[in-house]
């Protein structure tokens, strides 16, 4: 195959991180340089798949841009590195460099820039998530999460907050399960297909004609579904997601909460869901329940919390909640919301993580009790952070909004959802009212002592233009989704519809 | 006939034999009482026609295996009666075990074949390794088929004497340098 | 010859005795004794071996058995030096007084 | 006699030069040390040289004069032995742990004044009866082999004389070891008599012989006195696994052991155990493949959960390395499980490269391991608690590296040769169906990542600084050697082939 400029950037989104870290590790070049190279490379790369994603031919399945080495040293078992973009994953594939463009930049501007190992592990990182989401191999899809995943465990070990011991260690014991289970699935998967291949193309052609046996798909689905809820914070298994984040240093937040943890529910929606629809079917109501506990009990959770970053963590567990809700659903406008609201979400908690971290280094404390006033003293800031919660709770104009809308009128559409479509709703207003309040208590108010005696001994200033532009990236992706969706809404669509050709077509709403 | 007699009387010997080495209290005892239980074993080879493995039998164990027991008990020279009594769990648990694996024997005793072949005293060409009671079968049998093995057996041998020399030297370590050579 | 001499009753006293060593290693607290329990398992599997050769005419259990007697030889005299050397250090062969690991 | 003259010359002894070169390597050194001069060292670097040599010697051979041997193995000494490329490839195994034994134990050696010649020569004696156990072919080759094998152990795991803990695990190693011998004889003898005496058929000319006692055993597969021999026989192998019922000495000898023995005994000793038991159960045991999968599956189960629960404990590294040793054991009798689960329909090839994939990475992890382990060892090396490790990756980063990647590949993280061994055998045990054991492996891997994970985060995270300074405990002044150069390269080579290994191994396995 002619390798073609596009095949070429997409390889580089991946490969020039990797380089990357292996270059901070061995101490060759600037940090400064290297860094720009690792983040930068990827966010260039998503633009130009995003804008060159039309004209590009169909190679096999839905995926462009493919690109394959068969001589991977793993071939004996059907492994090939297989990179292209689908539909689905090419919102995904954007948000990993724009969120780990912002990610990179704020590393660089804070004491993380002081370590070369530290860097290296974010460019690790990063290298990975561009990995997981251009993969069409599945093994490859697994492998590169797992790559993105070690540095997170060892940078929140090396690099966290207080509680940073015990957060690593239950993250890294409820991770590792997670995909193990995952794995276990996948090679279930890999073994009862009876194909000898983790190609994830050949594997749903091939299924779509001789599809599993549907007591083998009752086994593999429940594998996958919480081997991947896991990994996505999934209602009784989340309670690492709100720790870890508390204790991870920002980037590690921005990066995991914002594009890691999409993982699990692409997998869902990639692989679990088009390949094993009688288990889907099977696993429906357990799967909706838990949805339902992510937005209603972990909501009620976020309105107790009193600590910013904690308040951060719970809240996009709460949000994933909505994302299994669509793919429950399982309808075209269901699963299309629910990549939709991912991509979303993954801007606006990155965003939030961001602003946290400048709120946490003017007040030094992330309590919103001992916080306050901000809203005179850094209008700036104040303005993202409103916005933000805007987003976050779902208002119109943001990309959030289309996101949820979709996921509540797929729920309408569904006939015996009513229940479900109520709980929903109400994590709305939950959301409203953790936002709002976090909002009153510190942009608002008059400030606590703590935080006027820190003001006179080194005065609050406004966000700094270093400060200013990943914060202003990232809203803007959300502002730009938010009011023209269909750029990215088309895609996921069709692809949706080409991977659930027998759901019934609704009127898709956002083309409106 | 006896064979029979010669059989009861030494199986019971060697059964005894082995019960006291068990049961009593004073090792040098229990040596002597184990010496009786192989010597019977040797006699019990010879019901069987294996003749070079009771001589055998009675020239290792009981001359040398056990020697050295008796040498070491006697080097140590203290009280070595034990004494704690034995542990109830441990002696349930043991009694359980070796209840079943005689269950298991006993269950099985029938199966085989009770026709005893006669023996000859050299190997035939026809069947070269037929059980023969000379002790002429053993040299030719482990100086072909078994040599493999006789010389792994041979290096048996040495590391356990290399090992015996090495851990038995008496030498103060660390202090100064082991002195003698092995 | 007269075939009134199975093999059956070889294999019984064979058993009971493997069994009777078995007891000892399990109950007693005297690594001598352990030492010497062992060996009559040894042997009793011995006894076994050569009843079976015996009545099936054929050399490789006795053979076996002449290996097995080799093998228990070294056995003991590896496991009686180490029990020397260590006597020397903890002046006690009873189990119970061997308790350093896992401490 | 014509017949005694066909045997005298079926034995070919130009076809074991490897081991008669061991050997006789070691009755070398022994001759040279008897006769060597007052008060001068002897180093162990014939020893090094001798069996670095060999290795050479052996890969060479298959590299570039033989490369395509055929696996279907030829028989020699009148059915001793059998000679196939696996079993090579595990000479060639057992070589390279000979080696790596010699080199780690020498400084300890030379510091502790204990005599050198002998170690490497039994070292050496060691590994020539391993490589004779694996191609044995007749339970009184392997009784013999397995012997050796077992009193050369004997004397290895005493071996610090001076050291109460190292006597007393020789000691227990060897009463657990004659008990299992003489079981194991047993088990022999049962199987021996009912083939010498099977009026059925054709009795056996030699049924001591594995061809021989193949088909009679697949014949009289449901006979009471057959499968009473083959579980004995079992219990015999499992004391070499350090599986149930015989997997207490396990940590207690570990412990006791001079550390490059433990490494000796927990890689080679076990490898060869476990081949010998593939040998059998899908050679002359495979007619009881309906006993011996629920006993086997019985065992598995009891050894993973052992050996995990034993280890989450445990804060003496030896230890718990003993007890994570019987879990991994645990682990392969599941591959072991699955070869008889599939012999007849897939090749057993395949299986077989899963076990083989599964040891070479355990045993790279664990030398890997206890290499450090040995560097950094106290005067009296069974007292190893882990707070020996804090912060060892500011005093030595390279050392604190290997252990970090050597007990990351045993906790089978990606991308490390150890989640690729998990991976081959999840794999081979899902082709053969056994969910069962899957699920326990599963729990056992995410059990050892807590033990795994809580080590390495003692070695590399930054302790925490007390909350009250008022107890500042005086710091152990405890600086780390950093090893010789000869070590650390060899540590180094470990290392990374743990990580190149997680990216390729193809060419190897296709050997197969």
């Amino acid at each position: 195959m002619e390798a073609s400029l596009d095949q070429f950037i997409l390889a580089a989104a991946i490969f020039v991180p990797l380089i990357a870290s292996g270059c901070f590790f061995l101490g060759l070049g600037s940090r400064r340089g290297l860094a720009y190279l690792a983040f930068g490379v990827p966010f260039f790369a998503s633009f130009w798949t995003l804008f060159r994603f039309e004209g590009v031919e169909i190679a096999e399945n839905g995926y462009r841009f493919v690109i394959e080495w068969e001589n991977t040293g793993l071939q004996q078992l059907g492994i090939a590195l297989r990179l292209g973009l689908n539909g689905i994953s090419l919102p995904l594939f954007a948000l990993a460099g724009v969120v780990g463009f912002a990610a990179g930049w704020q590393a660089l501007h804070s004491e993380m820039v002081q370590s070369r190992a530290c860097l290296g592990l974010l460019a690790m990182m990063q290298a990975g998530l561009m990995g997981t989401f251009a993969s069409v191999d599945v093994f490859f899809f697994y492998f590169a999460h797992e790559l993105a995943l070690i540095p997170t465990f060892v940078l929140i070990g090396l690099h966290g907050g207080r509680d940073r011991r015990g957060a690593a260690i239950e993250m890294t014991i409820y991770l590792t399960l997670g995909a193990l289970l995952s794995l276990s699935g996948l090679v279930a998967l890999y073994v009862s297909s009876g194909l000898e291949s983790f190609d994830l193309a050949s594997l749903s052609e091939h299924l779509k004609t001789v599809p599993l046996s549907e007591g083998l798909q009752t086994w593999i689905f429940p594998m996958l579904l919480f081997g991947f809820g896991i990994l996505v914070s999934l209602f009784p298994f989340h309670t690492w997601a709100p720790r870890g984040y508390q204790a991870a240093p920002t980037p590690i937040a921005m990066l995991h909460a914002g594009v890691l943890k999409k993982f699990g529910l692409y997998g869902l929606i990639q692989v679990a869901a088009p390949l094993l629809p009688a288990g889907k079917a099977e696993a429906f109501d357990v799967l909706v329940w838990l949805a339902l506990g992510n937005v209603v009990l972990v909501g009620f959770v976020a309105m107790a919390q009193t600590e910013l970053k904690r308040l951060i963590g719970y809240s996009s567990v709460m949000h994933m909640g909505y994302c299994f809700l669509g793919i429950a659903v399982g309808s075209t406008m269901g699963l299309s919301a629910a990549v939709l609201l991912m991509t979303a979400h993954g801007l606006s908690v990155a965003l939030w993580f961001l602003l946290e971290r400048y709120l946490r280094d003017r007040a030094g404390t992330s309590e919103m009790s001992r916080m306050g006033g901000f809203a005179a003293k850094t209008p700036v800031l104040a303005c993202f952070f409103v916005a933000v919660v805007m987003a976050v709770i779902g208002l119109p104009g943001f990309a959030n909004f289309w996101g949820e809308f979709g996921v509540f009128l797929s729920l309408a559409n569904h006939e015996d959802m009513s229940v479900a479509l109520v709980l929903a709703l109400l994590g709305i207003l939950f959301s409203t009212i953790f936002g709002l309040r976090a909002i009153a208590k510190i942009l608002f108010g008059t400030p606590s002592e703590a935080l006027q005696l820190r003001d006179k001994e080194t005065p609050i200033h406004d966000l700094e233009p270093s400060e200013r532009l990943p914060a202003i990236l990232l809203l803007g992706a959300l502002l730009w989704i938010g009011i023209w969706p269909r750029s990215v809404s088309d895609n996921i669509d069709q692809e949706v519809l080409r991977k659930f050709p027998d759901q019934v077509v609704t009127k898709n709403l956002e083309s409106n | 006939m006896n064979e029979e007699i010669l059989f009861y009387l030494f199986s019971t010997l060697m059964l005894f034999g082995g019960s006291a080495v068990v049961l009593s209290r004073n090792p040098v005892n229990a040596a002597l009482y184990m010496i009786l239980a192989l010597v019977s074993l040797a006699v019990l080879f010879l019901t069987l026609d294996a003749f070079f493995l009771a001589a055998l039998q009675v020239l290792v164990y009981a001359g040398a295996v056990m020697v050295l027991f008796l040498f070491v008990i006697m080097m140590l020279d203290v009280d070595l009666r034990e004494r704690s009594r034995p542990n109830i769990m441990a002696a349930a648990l043991g009694l359980v075990t070796t209840g079943a694996v005689v269950a298991i024997l006993l269950t099985w005793v029938g199966e085989g074949s009770t026709i005893r072949p006669s023996v000859g005293s050299v190997p035939t060409p026809g069947n070269p390794l037929a059980f023969v009671t000379g002790s002429k079968a053993f040299g030719y049998a482990l100086l072909t088929k078994y040599m493999l093995p006789i010389q792994v057996a041979g290096f048996l041998l040495l590391v356990a004497m290399v090992g015996a020399i090495l851990l038995g030297r008496r030498t103060k370590l660390k202090s100064s340098e082991g002195k003698d050579g092995s | 010859m007269d075939g009134v001499l199975g093999i059956e009753e070889y294999l019984v006293v064979a058993s009971i005795l493997f069994c009777i060593g078995l007891l000892g290693v399990i109950l007693r607290r005297n690594v001598l004794l352990i030492l010497m329990c062992l060996e009559l398992m040894l042997n009793a599997v011995n006894l076994a071996l050569v009843a079976f050769a015996r009545y099936s005419g054929n050399m490789d259990g006795v053979i076996l058995t002449f290996f097995a007697i080799t093998v228990a030889a070294a056995e003991v005299a590896i496991g009686l030096a180490i029990l020397v050397a260590l006597y020397r250090r903890r002046k006690s062969i009873f189990l119970q007084d061997l308790n350093l690991l896992g401490r | 006699m014509n017949d005694f003259k066909l045997y005298a010359e079926a034995n070919d002894w130009g076809l074991l030069v490897p081991e008669i070169s061991l050997a006789f390597g070691a009755l070398l050194l022994l001759c040279r040390e008897a006769l060597r001069k007052q008060g001068r060292e002897s180093g162990g670097g014939l020893a090094f040289l001798l069996q670095g040599g060999l290795l050479v010697y052996f890969v060479a051979r298959y590299l570039f004069f033989d490369p395509r041997p055929d696996s279907a193995g030829e028989s020699a000494f009148n059915g001793m032995i059998q000679q196939s490329f696996p079993a090579d490839v595990m000479r060639c195994f057992f070589l390279g742990c000979a080696f790596l034994t010699s080199l780690f134990a020498n400084p300890g050696l030379r510091e502790r004044r204990l005599p050198q010649a002998e170690f490497h020569a039994l070292v050496s004696l060691a590994a020539a009866s391993m490589m004779l156990l694996v191609q044995s072919n007749h339970f009184l080759m392997l009784f013999v082999s397995l012997e050796t094998v077992a009193v050369c152990f004997y004397v290895l795991v005493s071996y610090h004389r001076g050291s109460p803990y190292s006597l007393e695990a020789g000691l227990k190693y060897l009463v657990f070891g004659a008990l299992s011998s003489a079981i194991l004889l047993f088990g022999i003898a049962l199987l021996y008599g009912t083939a010498a005496s099977w009026s059925g058929g054709t009795a056996p000319s030699d049924p001591l012989s594995f061809t021989m006692l193949e088909q009679f055993v697949a014949a009289n597969s449901d006979s009471l006195a057959v499968r009473a021999g083959t579980a004995f026989v079992l219990a015999g192998l499992a004391f070499k696994l350090g599986a149930a019922p015989f997997q207490a000495w396990v940590p207690d000898v570990y412990q006791g052991a001079p550390t490059a023995v433990t490494a000796y005994l927990a890689v080679a000793s076990k490898s060869a155990g476990f081949v010998v038991l593939f040998n059998l159960v899908t050679g002359p045991l495979f007619g009881l493949r309906e006993f011996l999968i629920p006993l086997l599956s019985l065992v598995a189960i009891i050894t993973i959960l052992f050996g995990n629960l034993g280890a989450l404990t445990q804060t003496n590294v030896k230890r718990l390395m003993g007890f994570s040793g019987v879990a991994h054991a645990g682990y392969l009798l599941v591959g072991i499980i699955a070869a008889i689960g599939m012999h007849p329909d897939v090749p057993e090839k395949s299986v077989f490269w899963a076990i083989v994939f599964y040891l070479l990475s355990y045993s790279l992890a664990s030398y890997g391991v206890f290499g450090v382990m040995g560097v950094l060892a106290p005067t009296e090396d069974a007292d190893q608690p882990r707070s020996l490790y804090s912060s060892l990756a500011q005093k030595q980063p390279f050392l604190a590296f290997t252990l970090a990647v050597g007990l990351g590949s045993l906790a089978g993280i990606p991308p490390l040769a150890g989640f690729i061994g998990k991976l081959l055998l999840f794999v081979v045990a899902f082709q053969a169906e056994l969910y069962g054991l899957l699920a326990v492996m599963v729990m056992g891997v995410v059990i050892a990542i807590y033990y795994y994970f809580a080590w390495i985060r003692e070695t590399v995270f930054p302790p925490l600084p007390s909350l009250d300074s008022s107890d500042k405990e005086p710091q152990v002044l405890w600086s780390p050697q950093f090893p010789s150069l000869l070590l650390a390269c060899i540590l180094g080579l470990l290392t990374l082939t743990t990580i190149l290994l997680g990216f390729y191994q193809s060419s190897l396995g296709q050997s197969f």
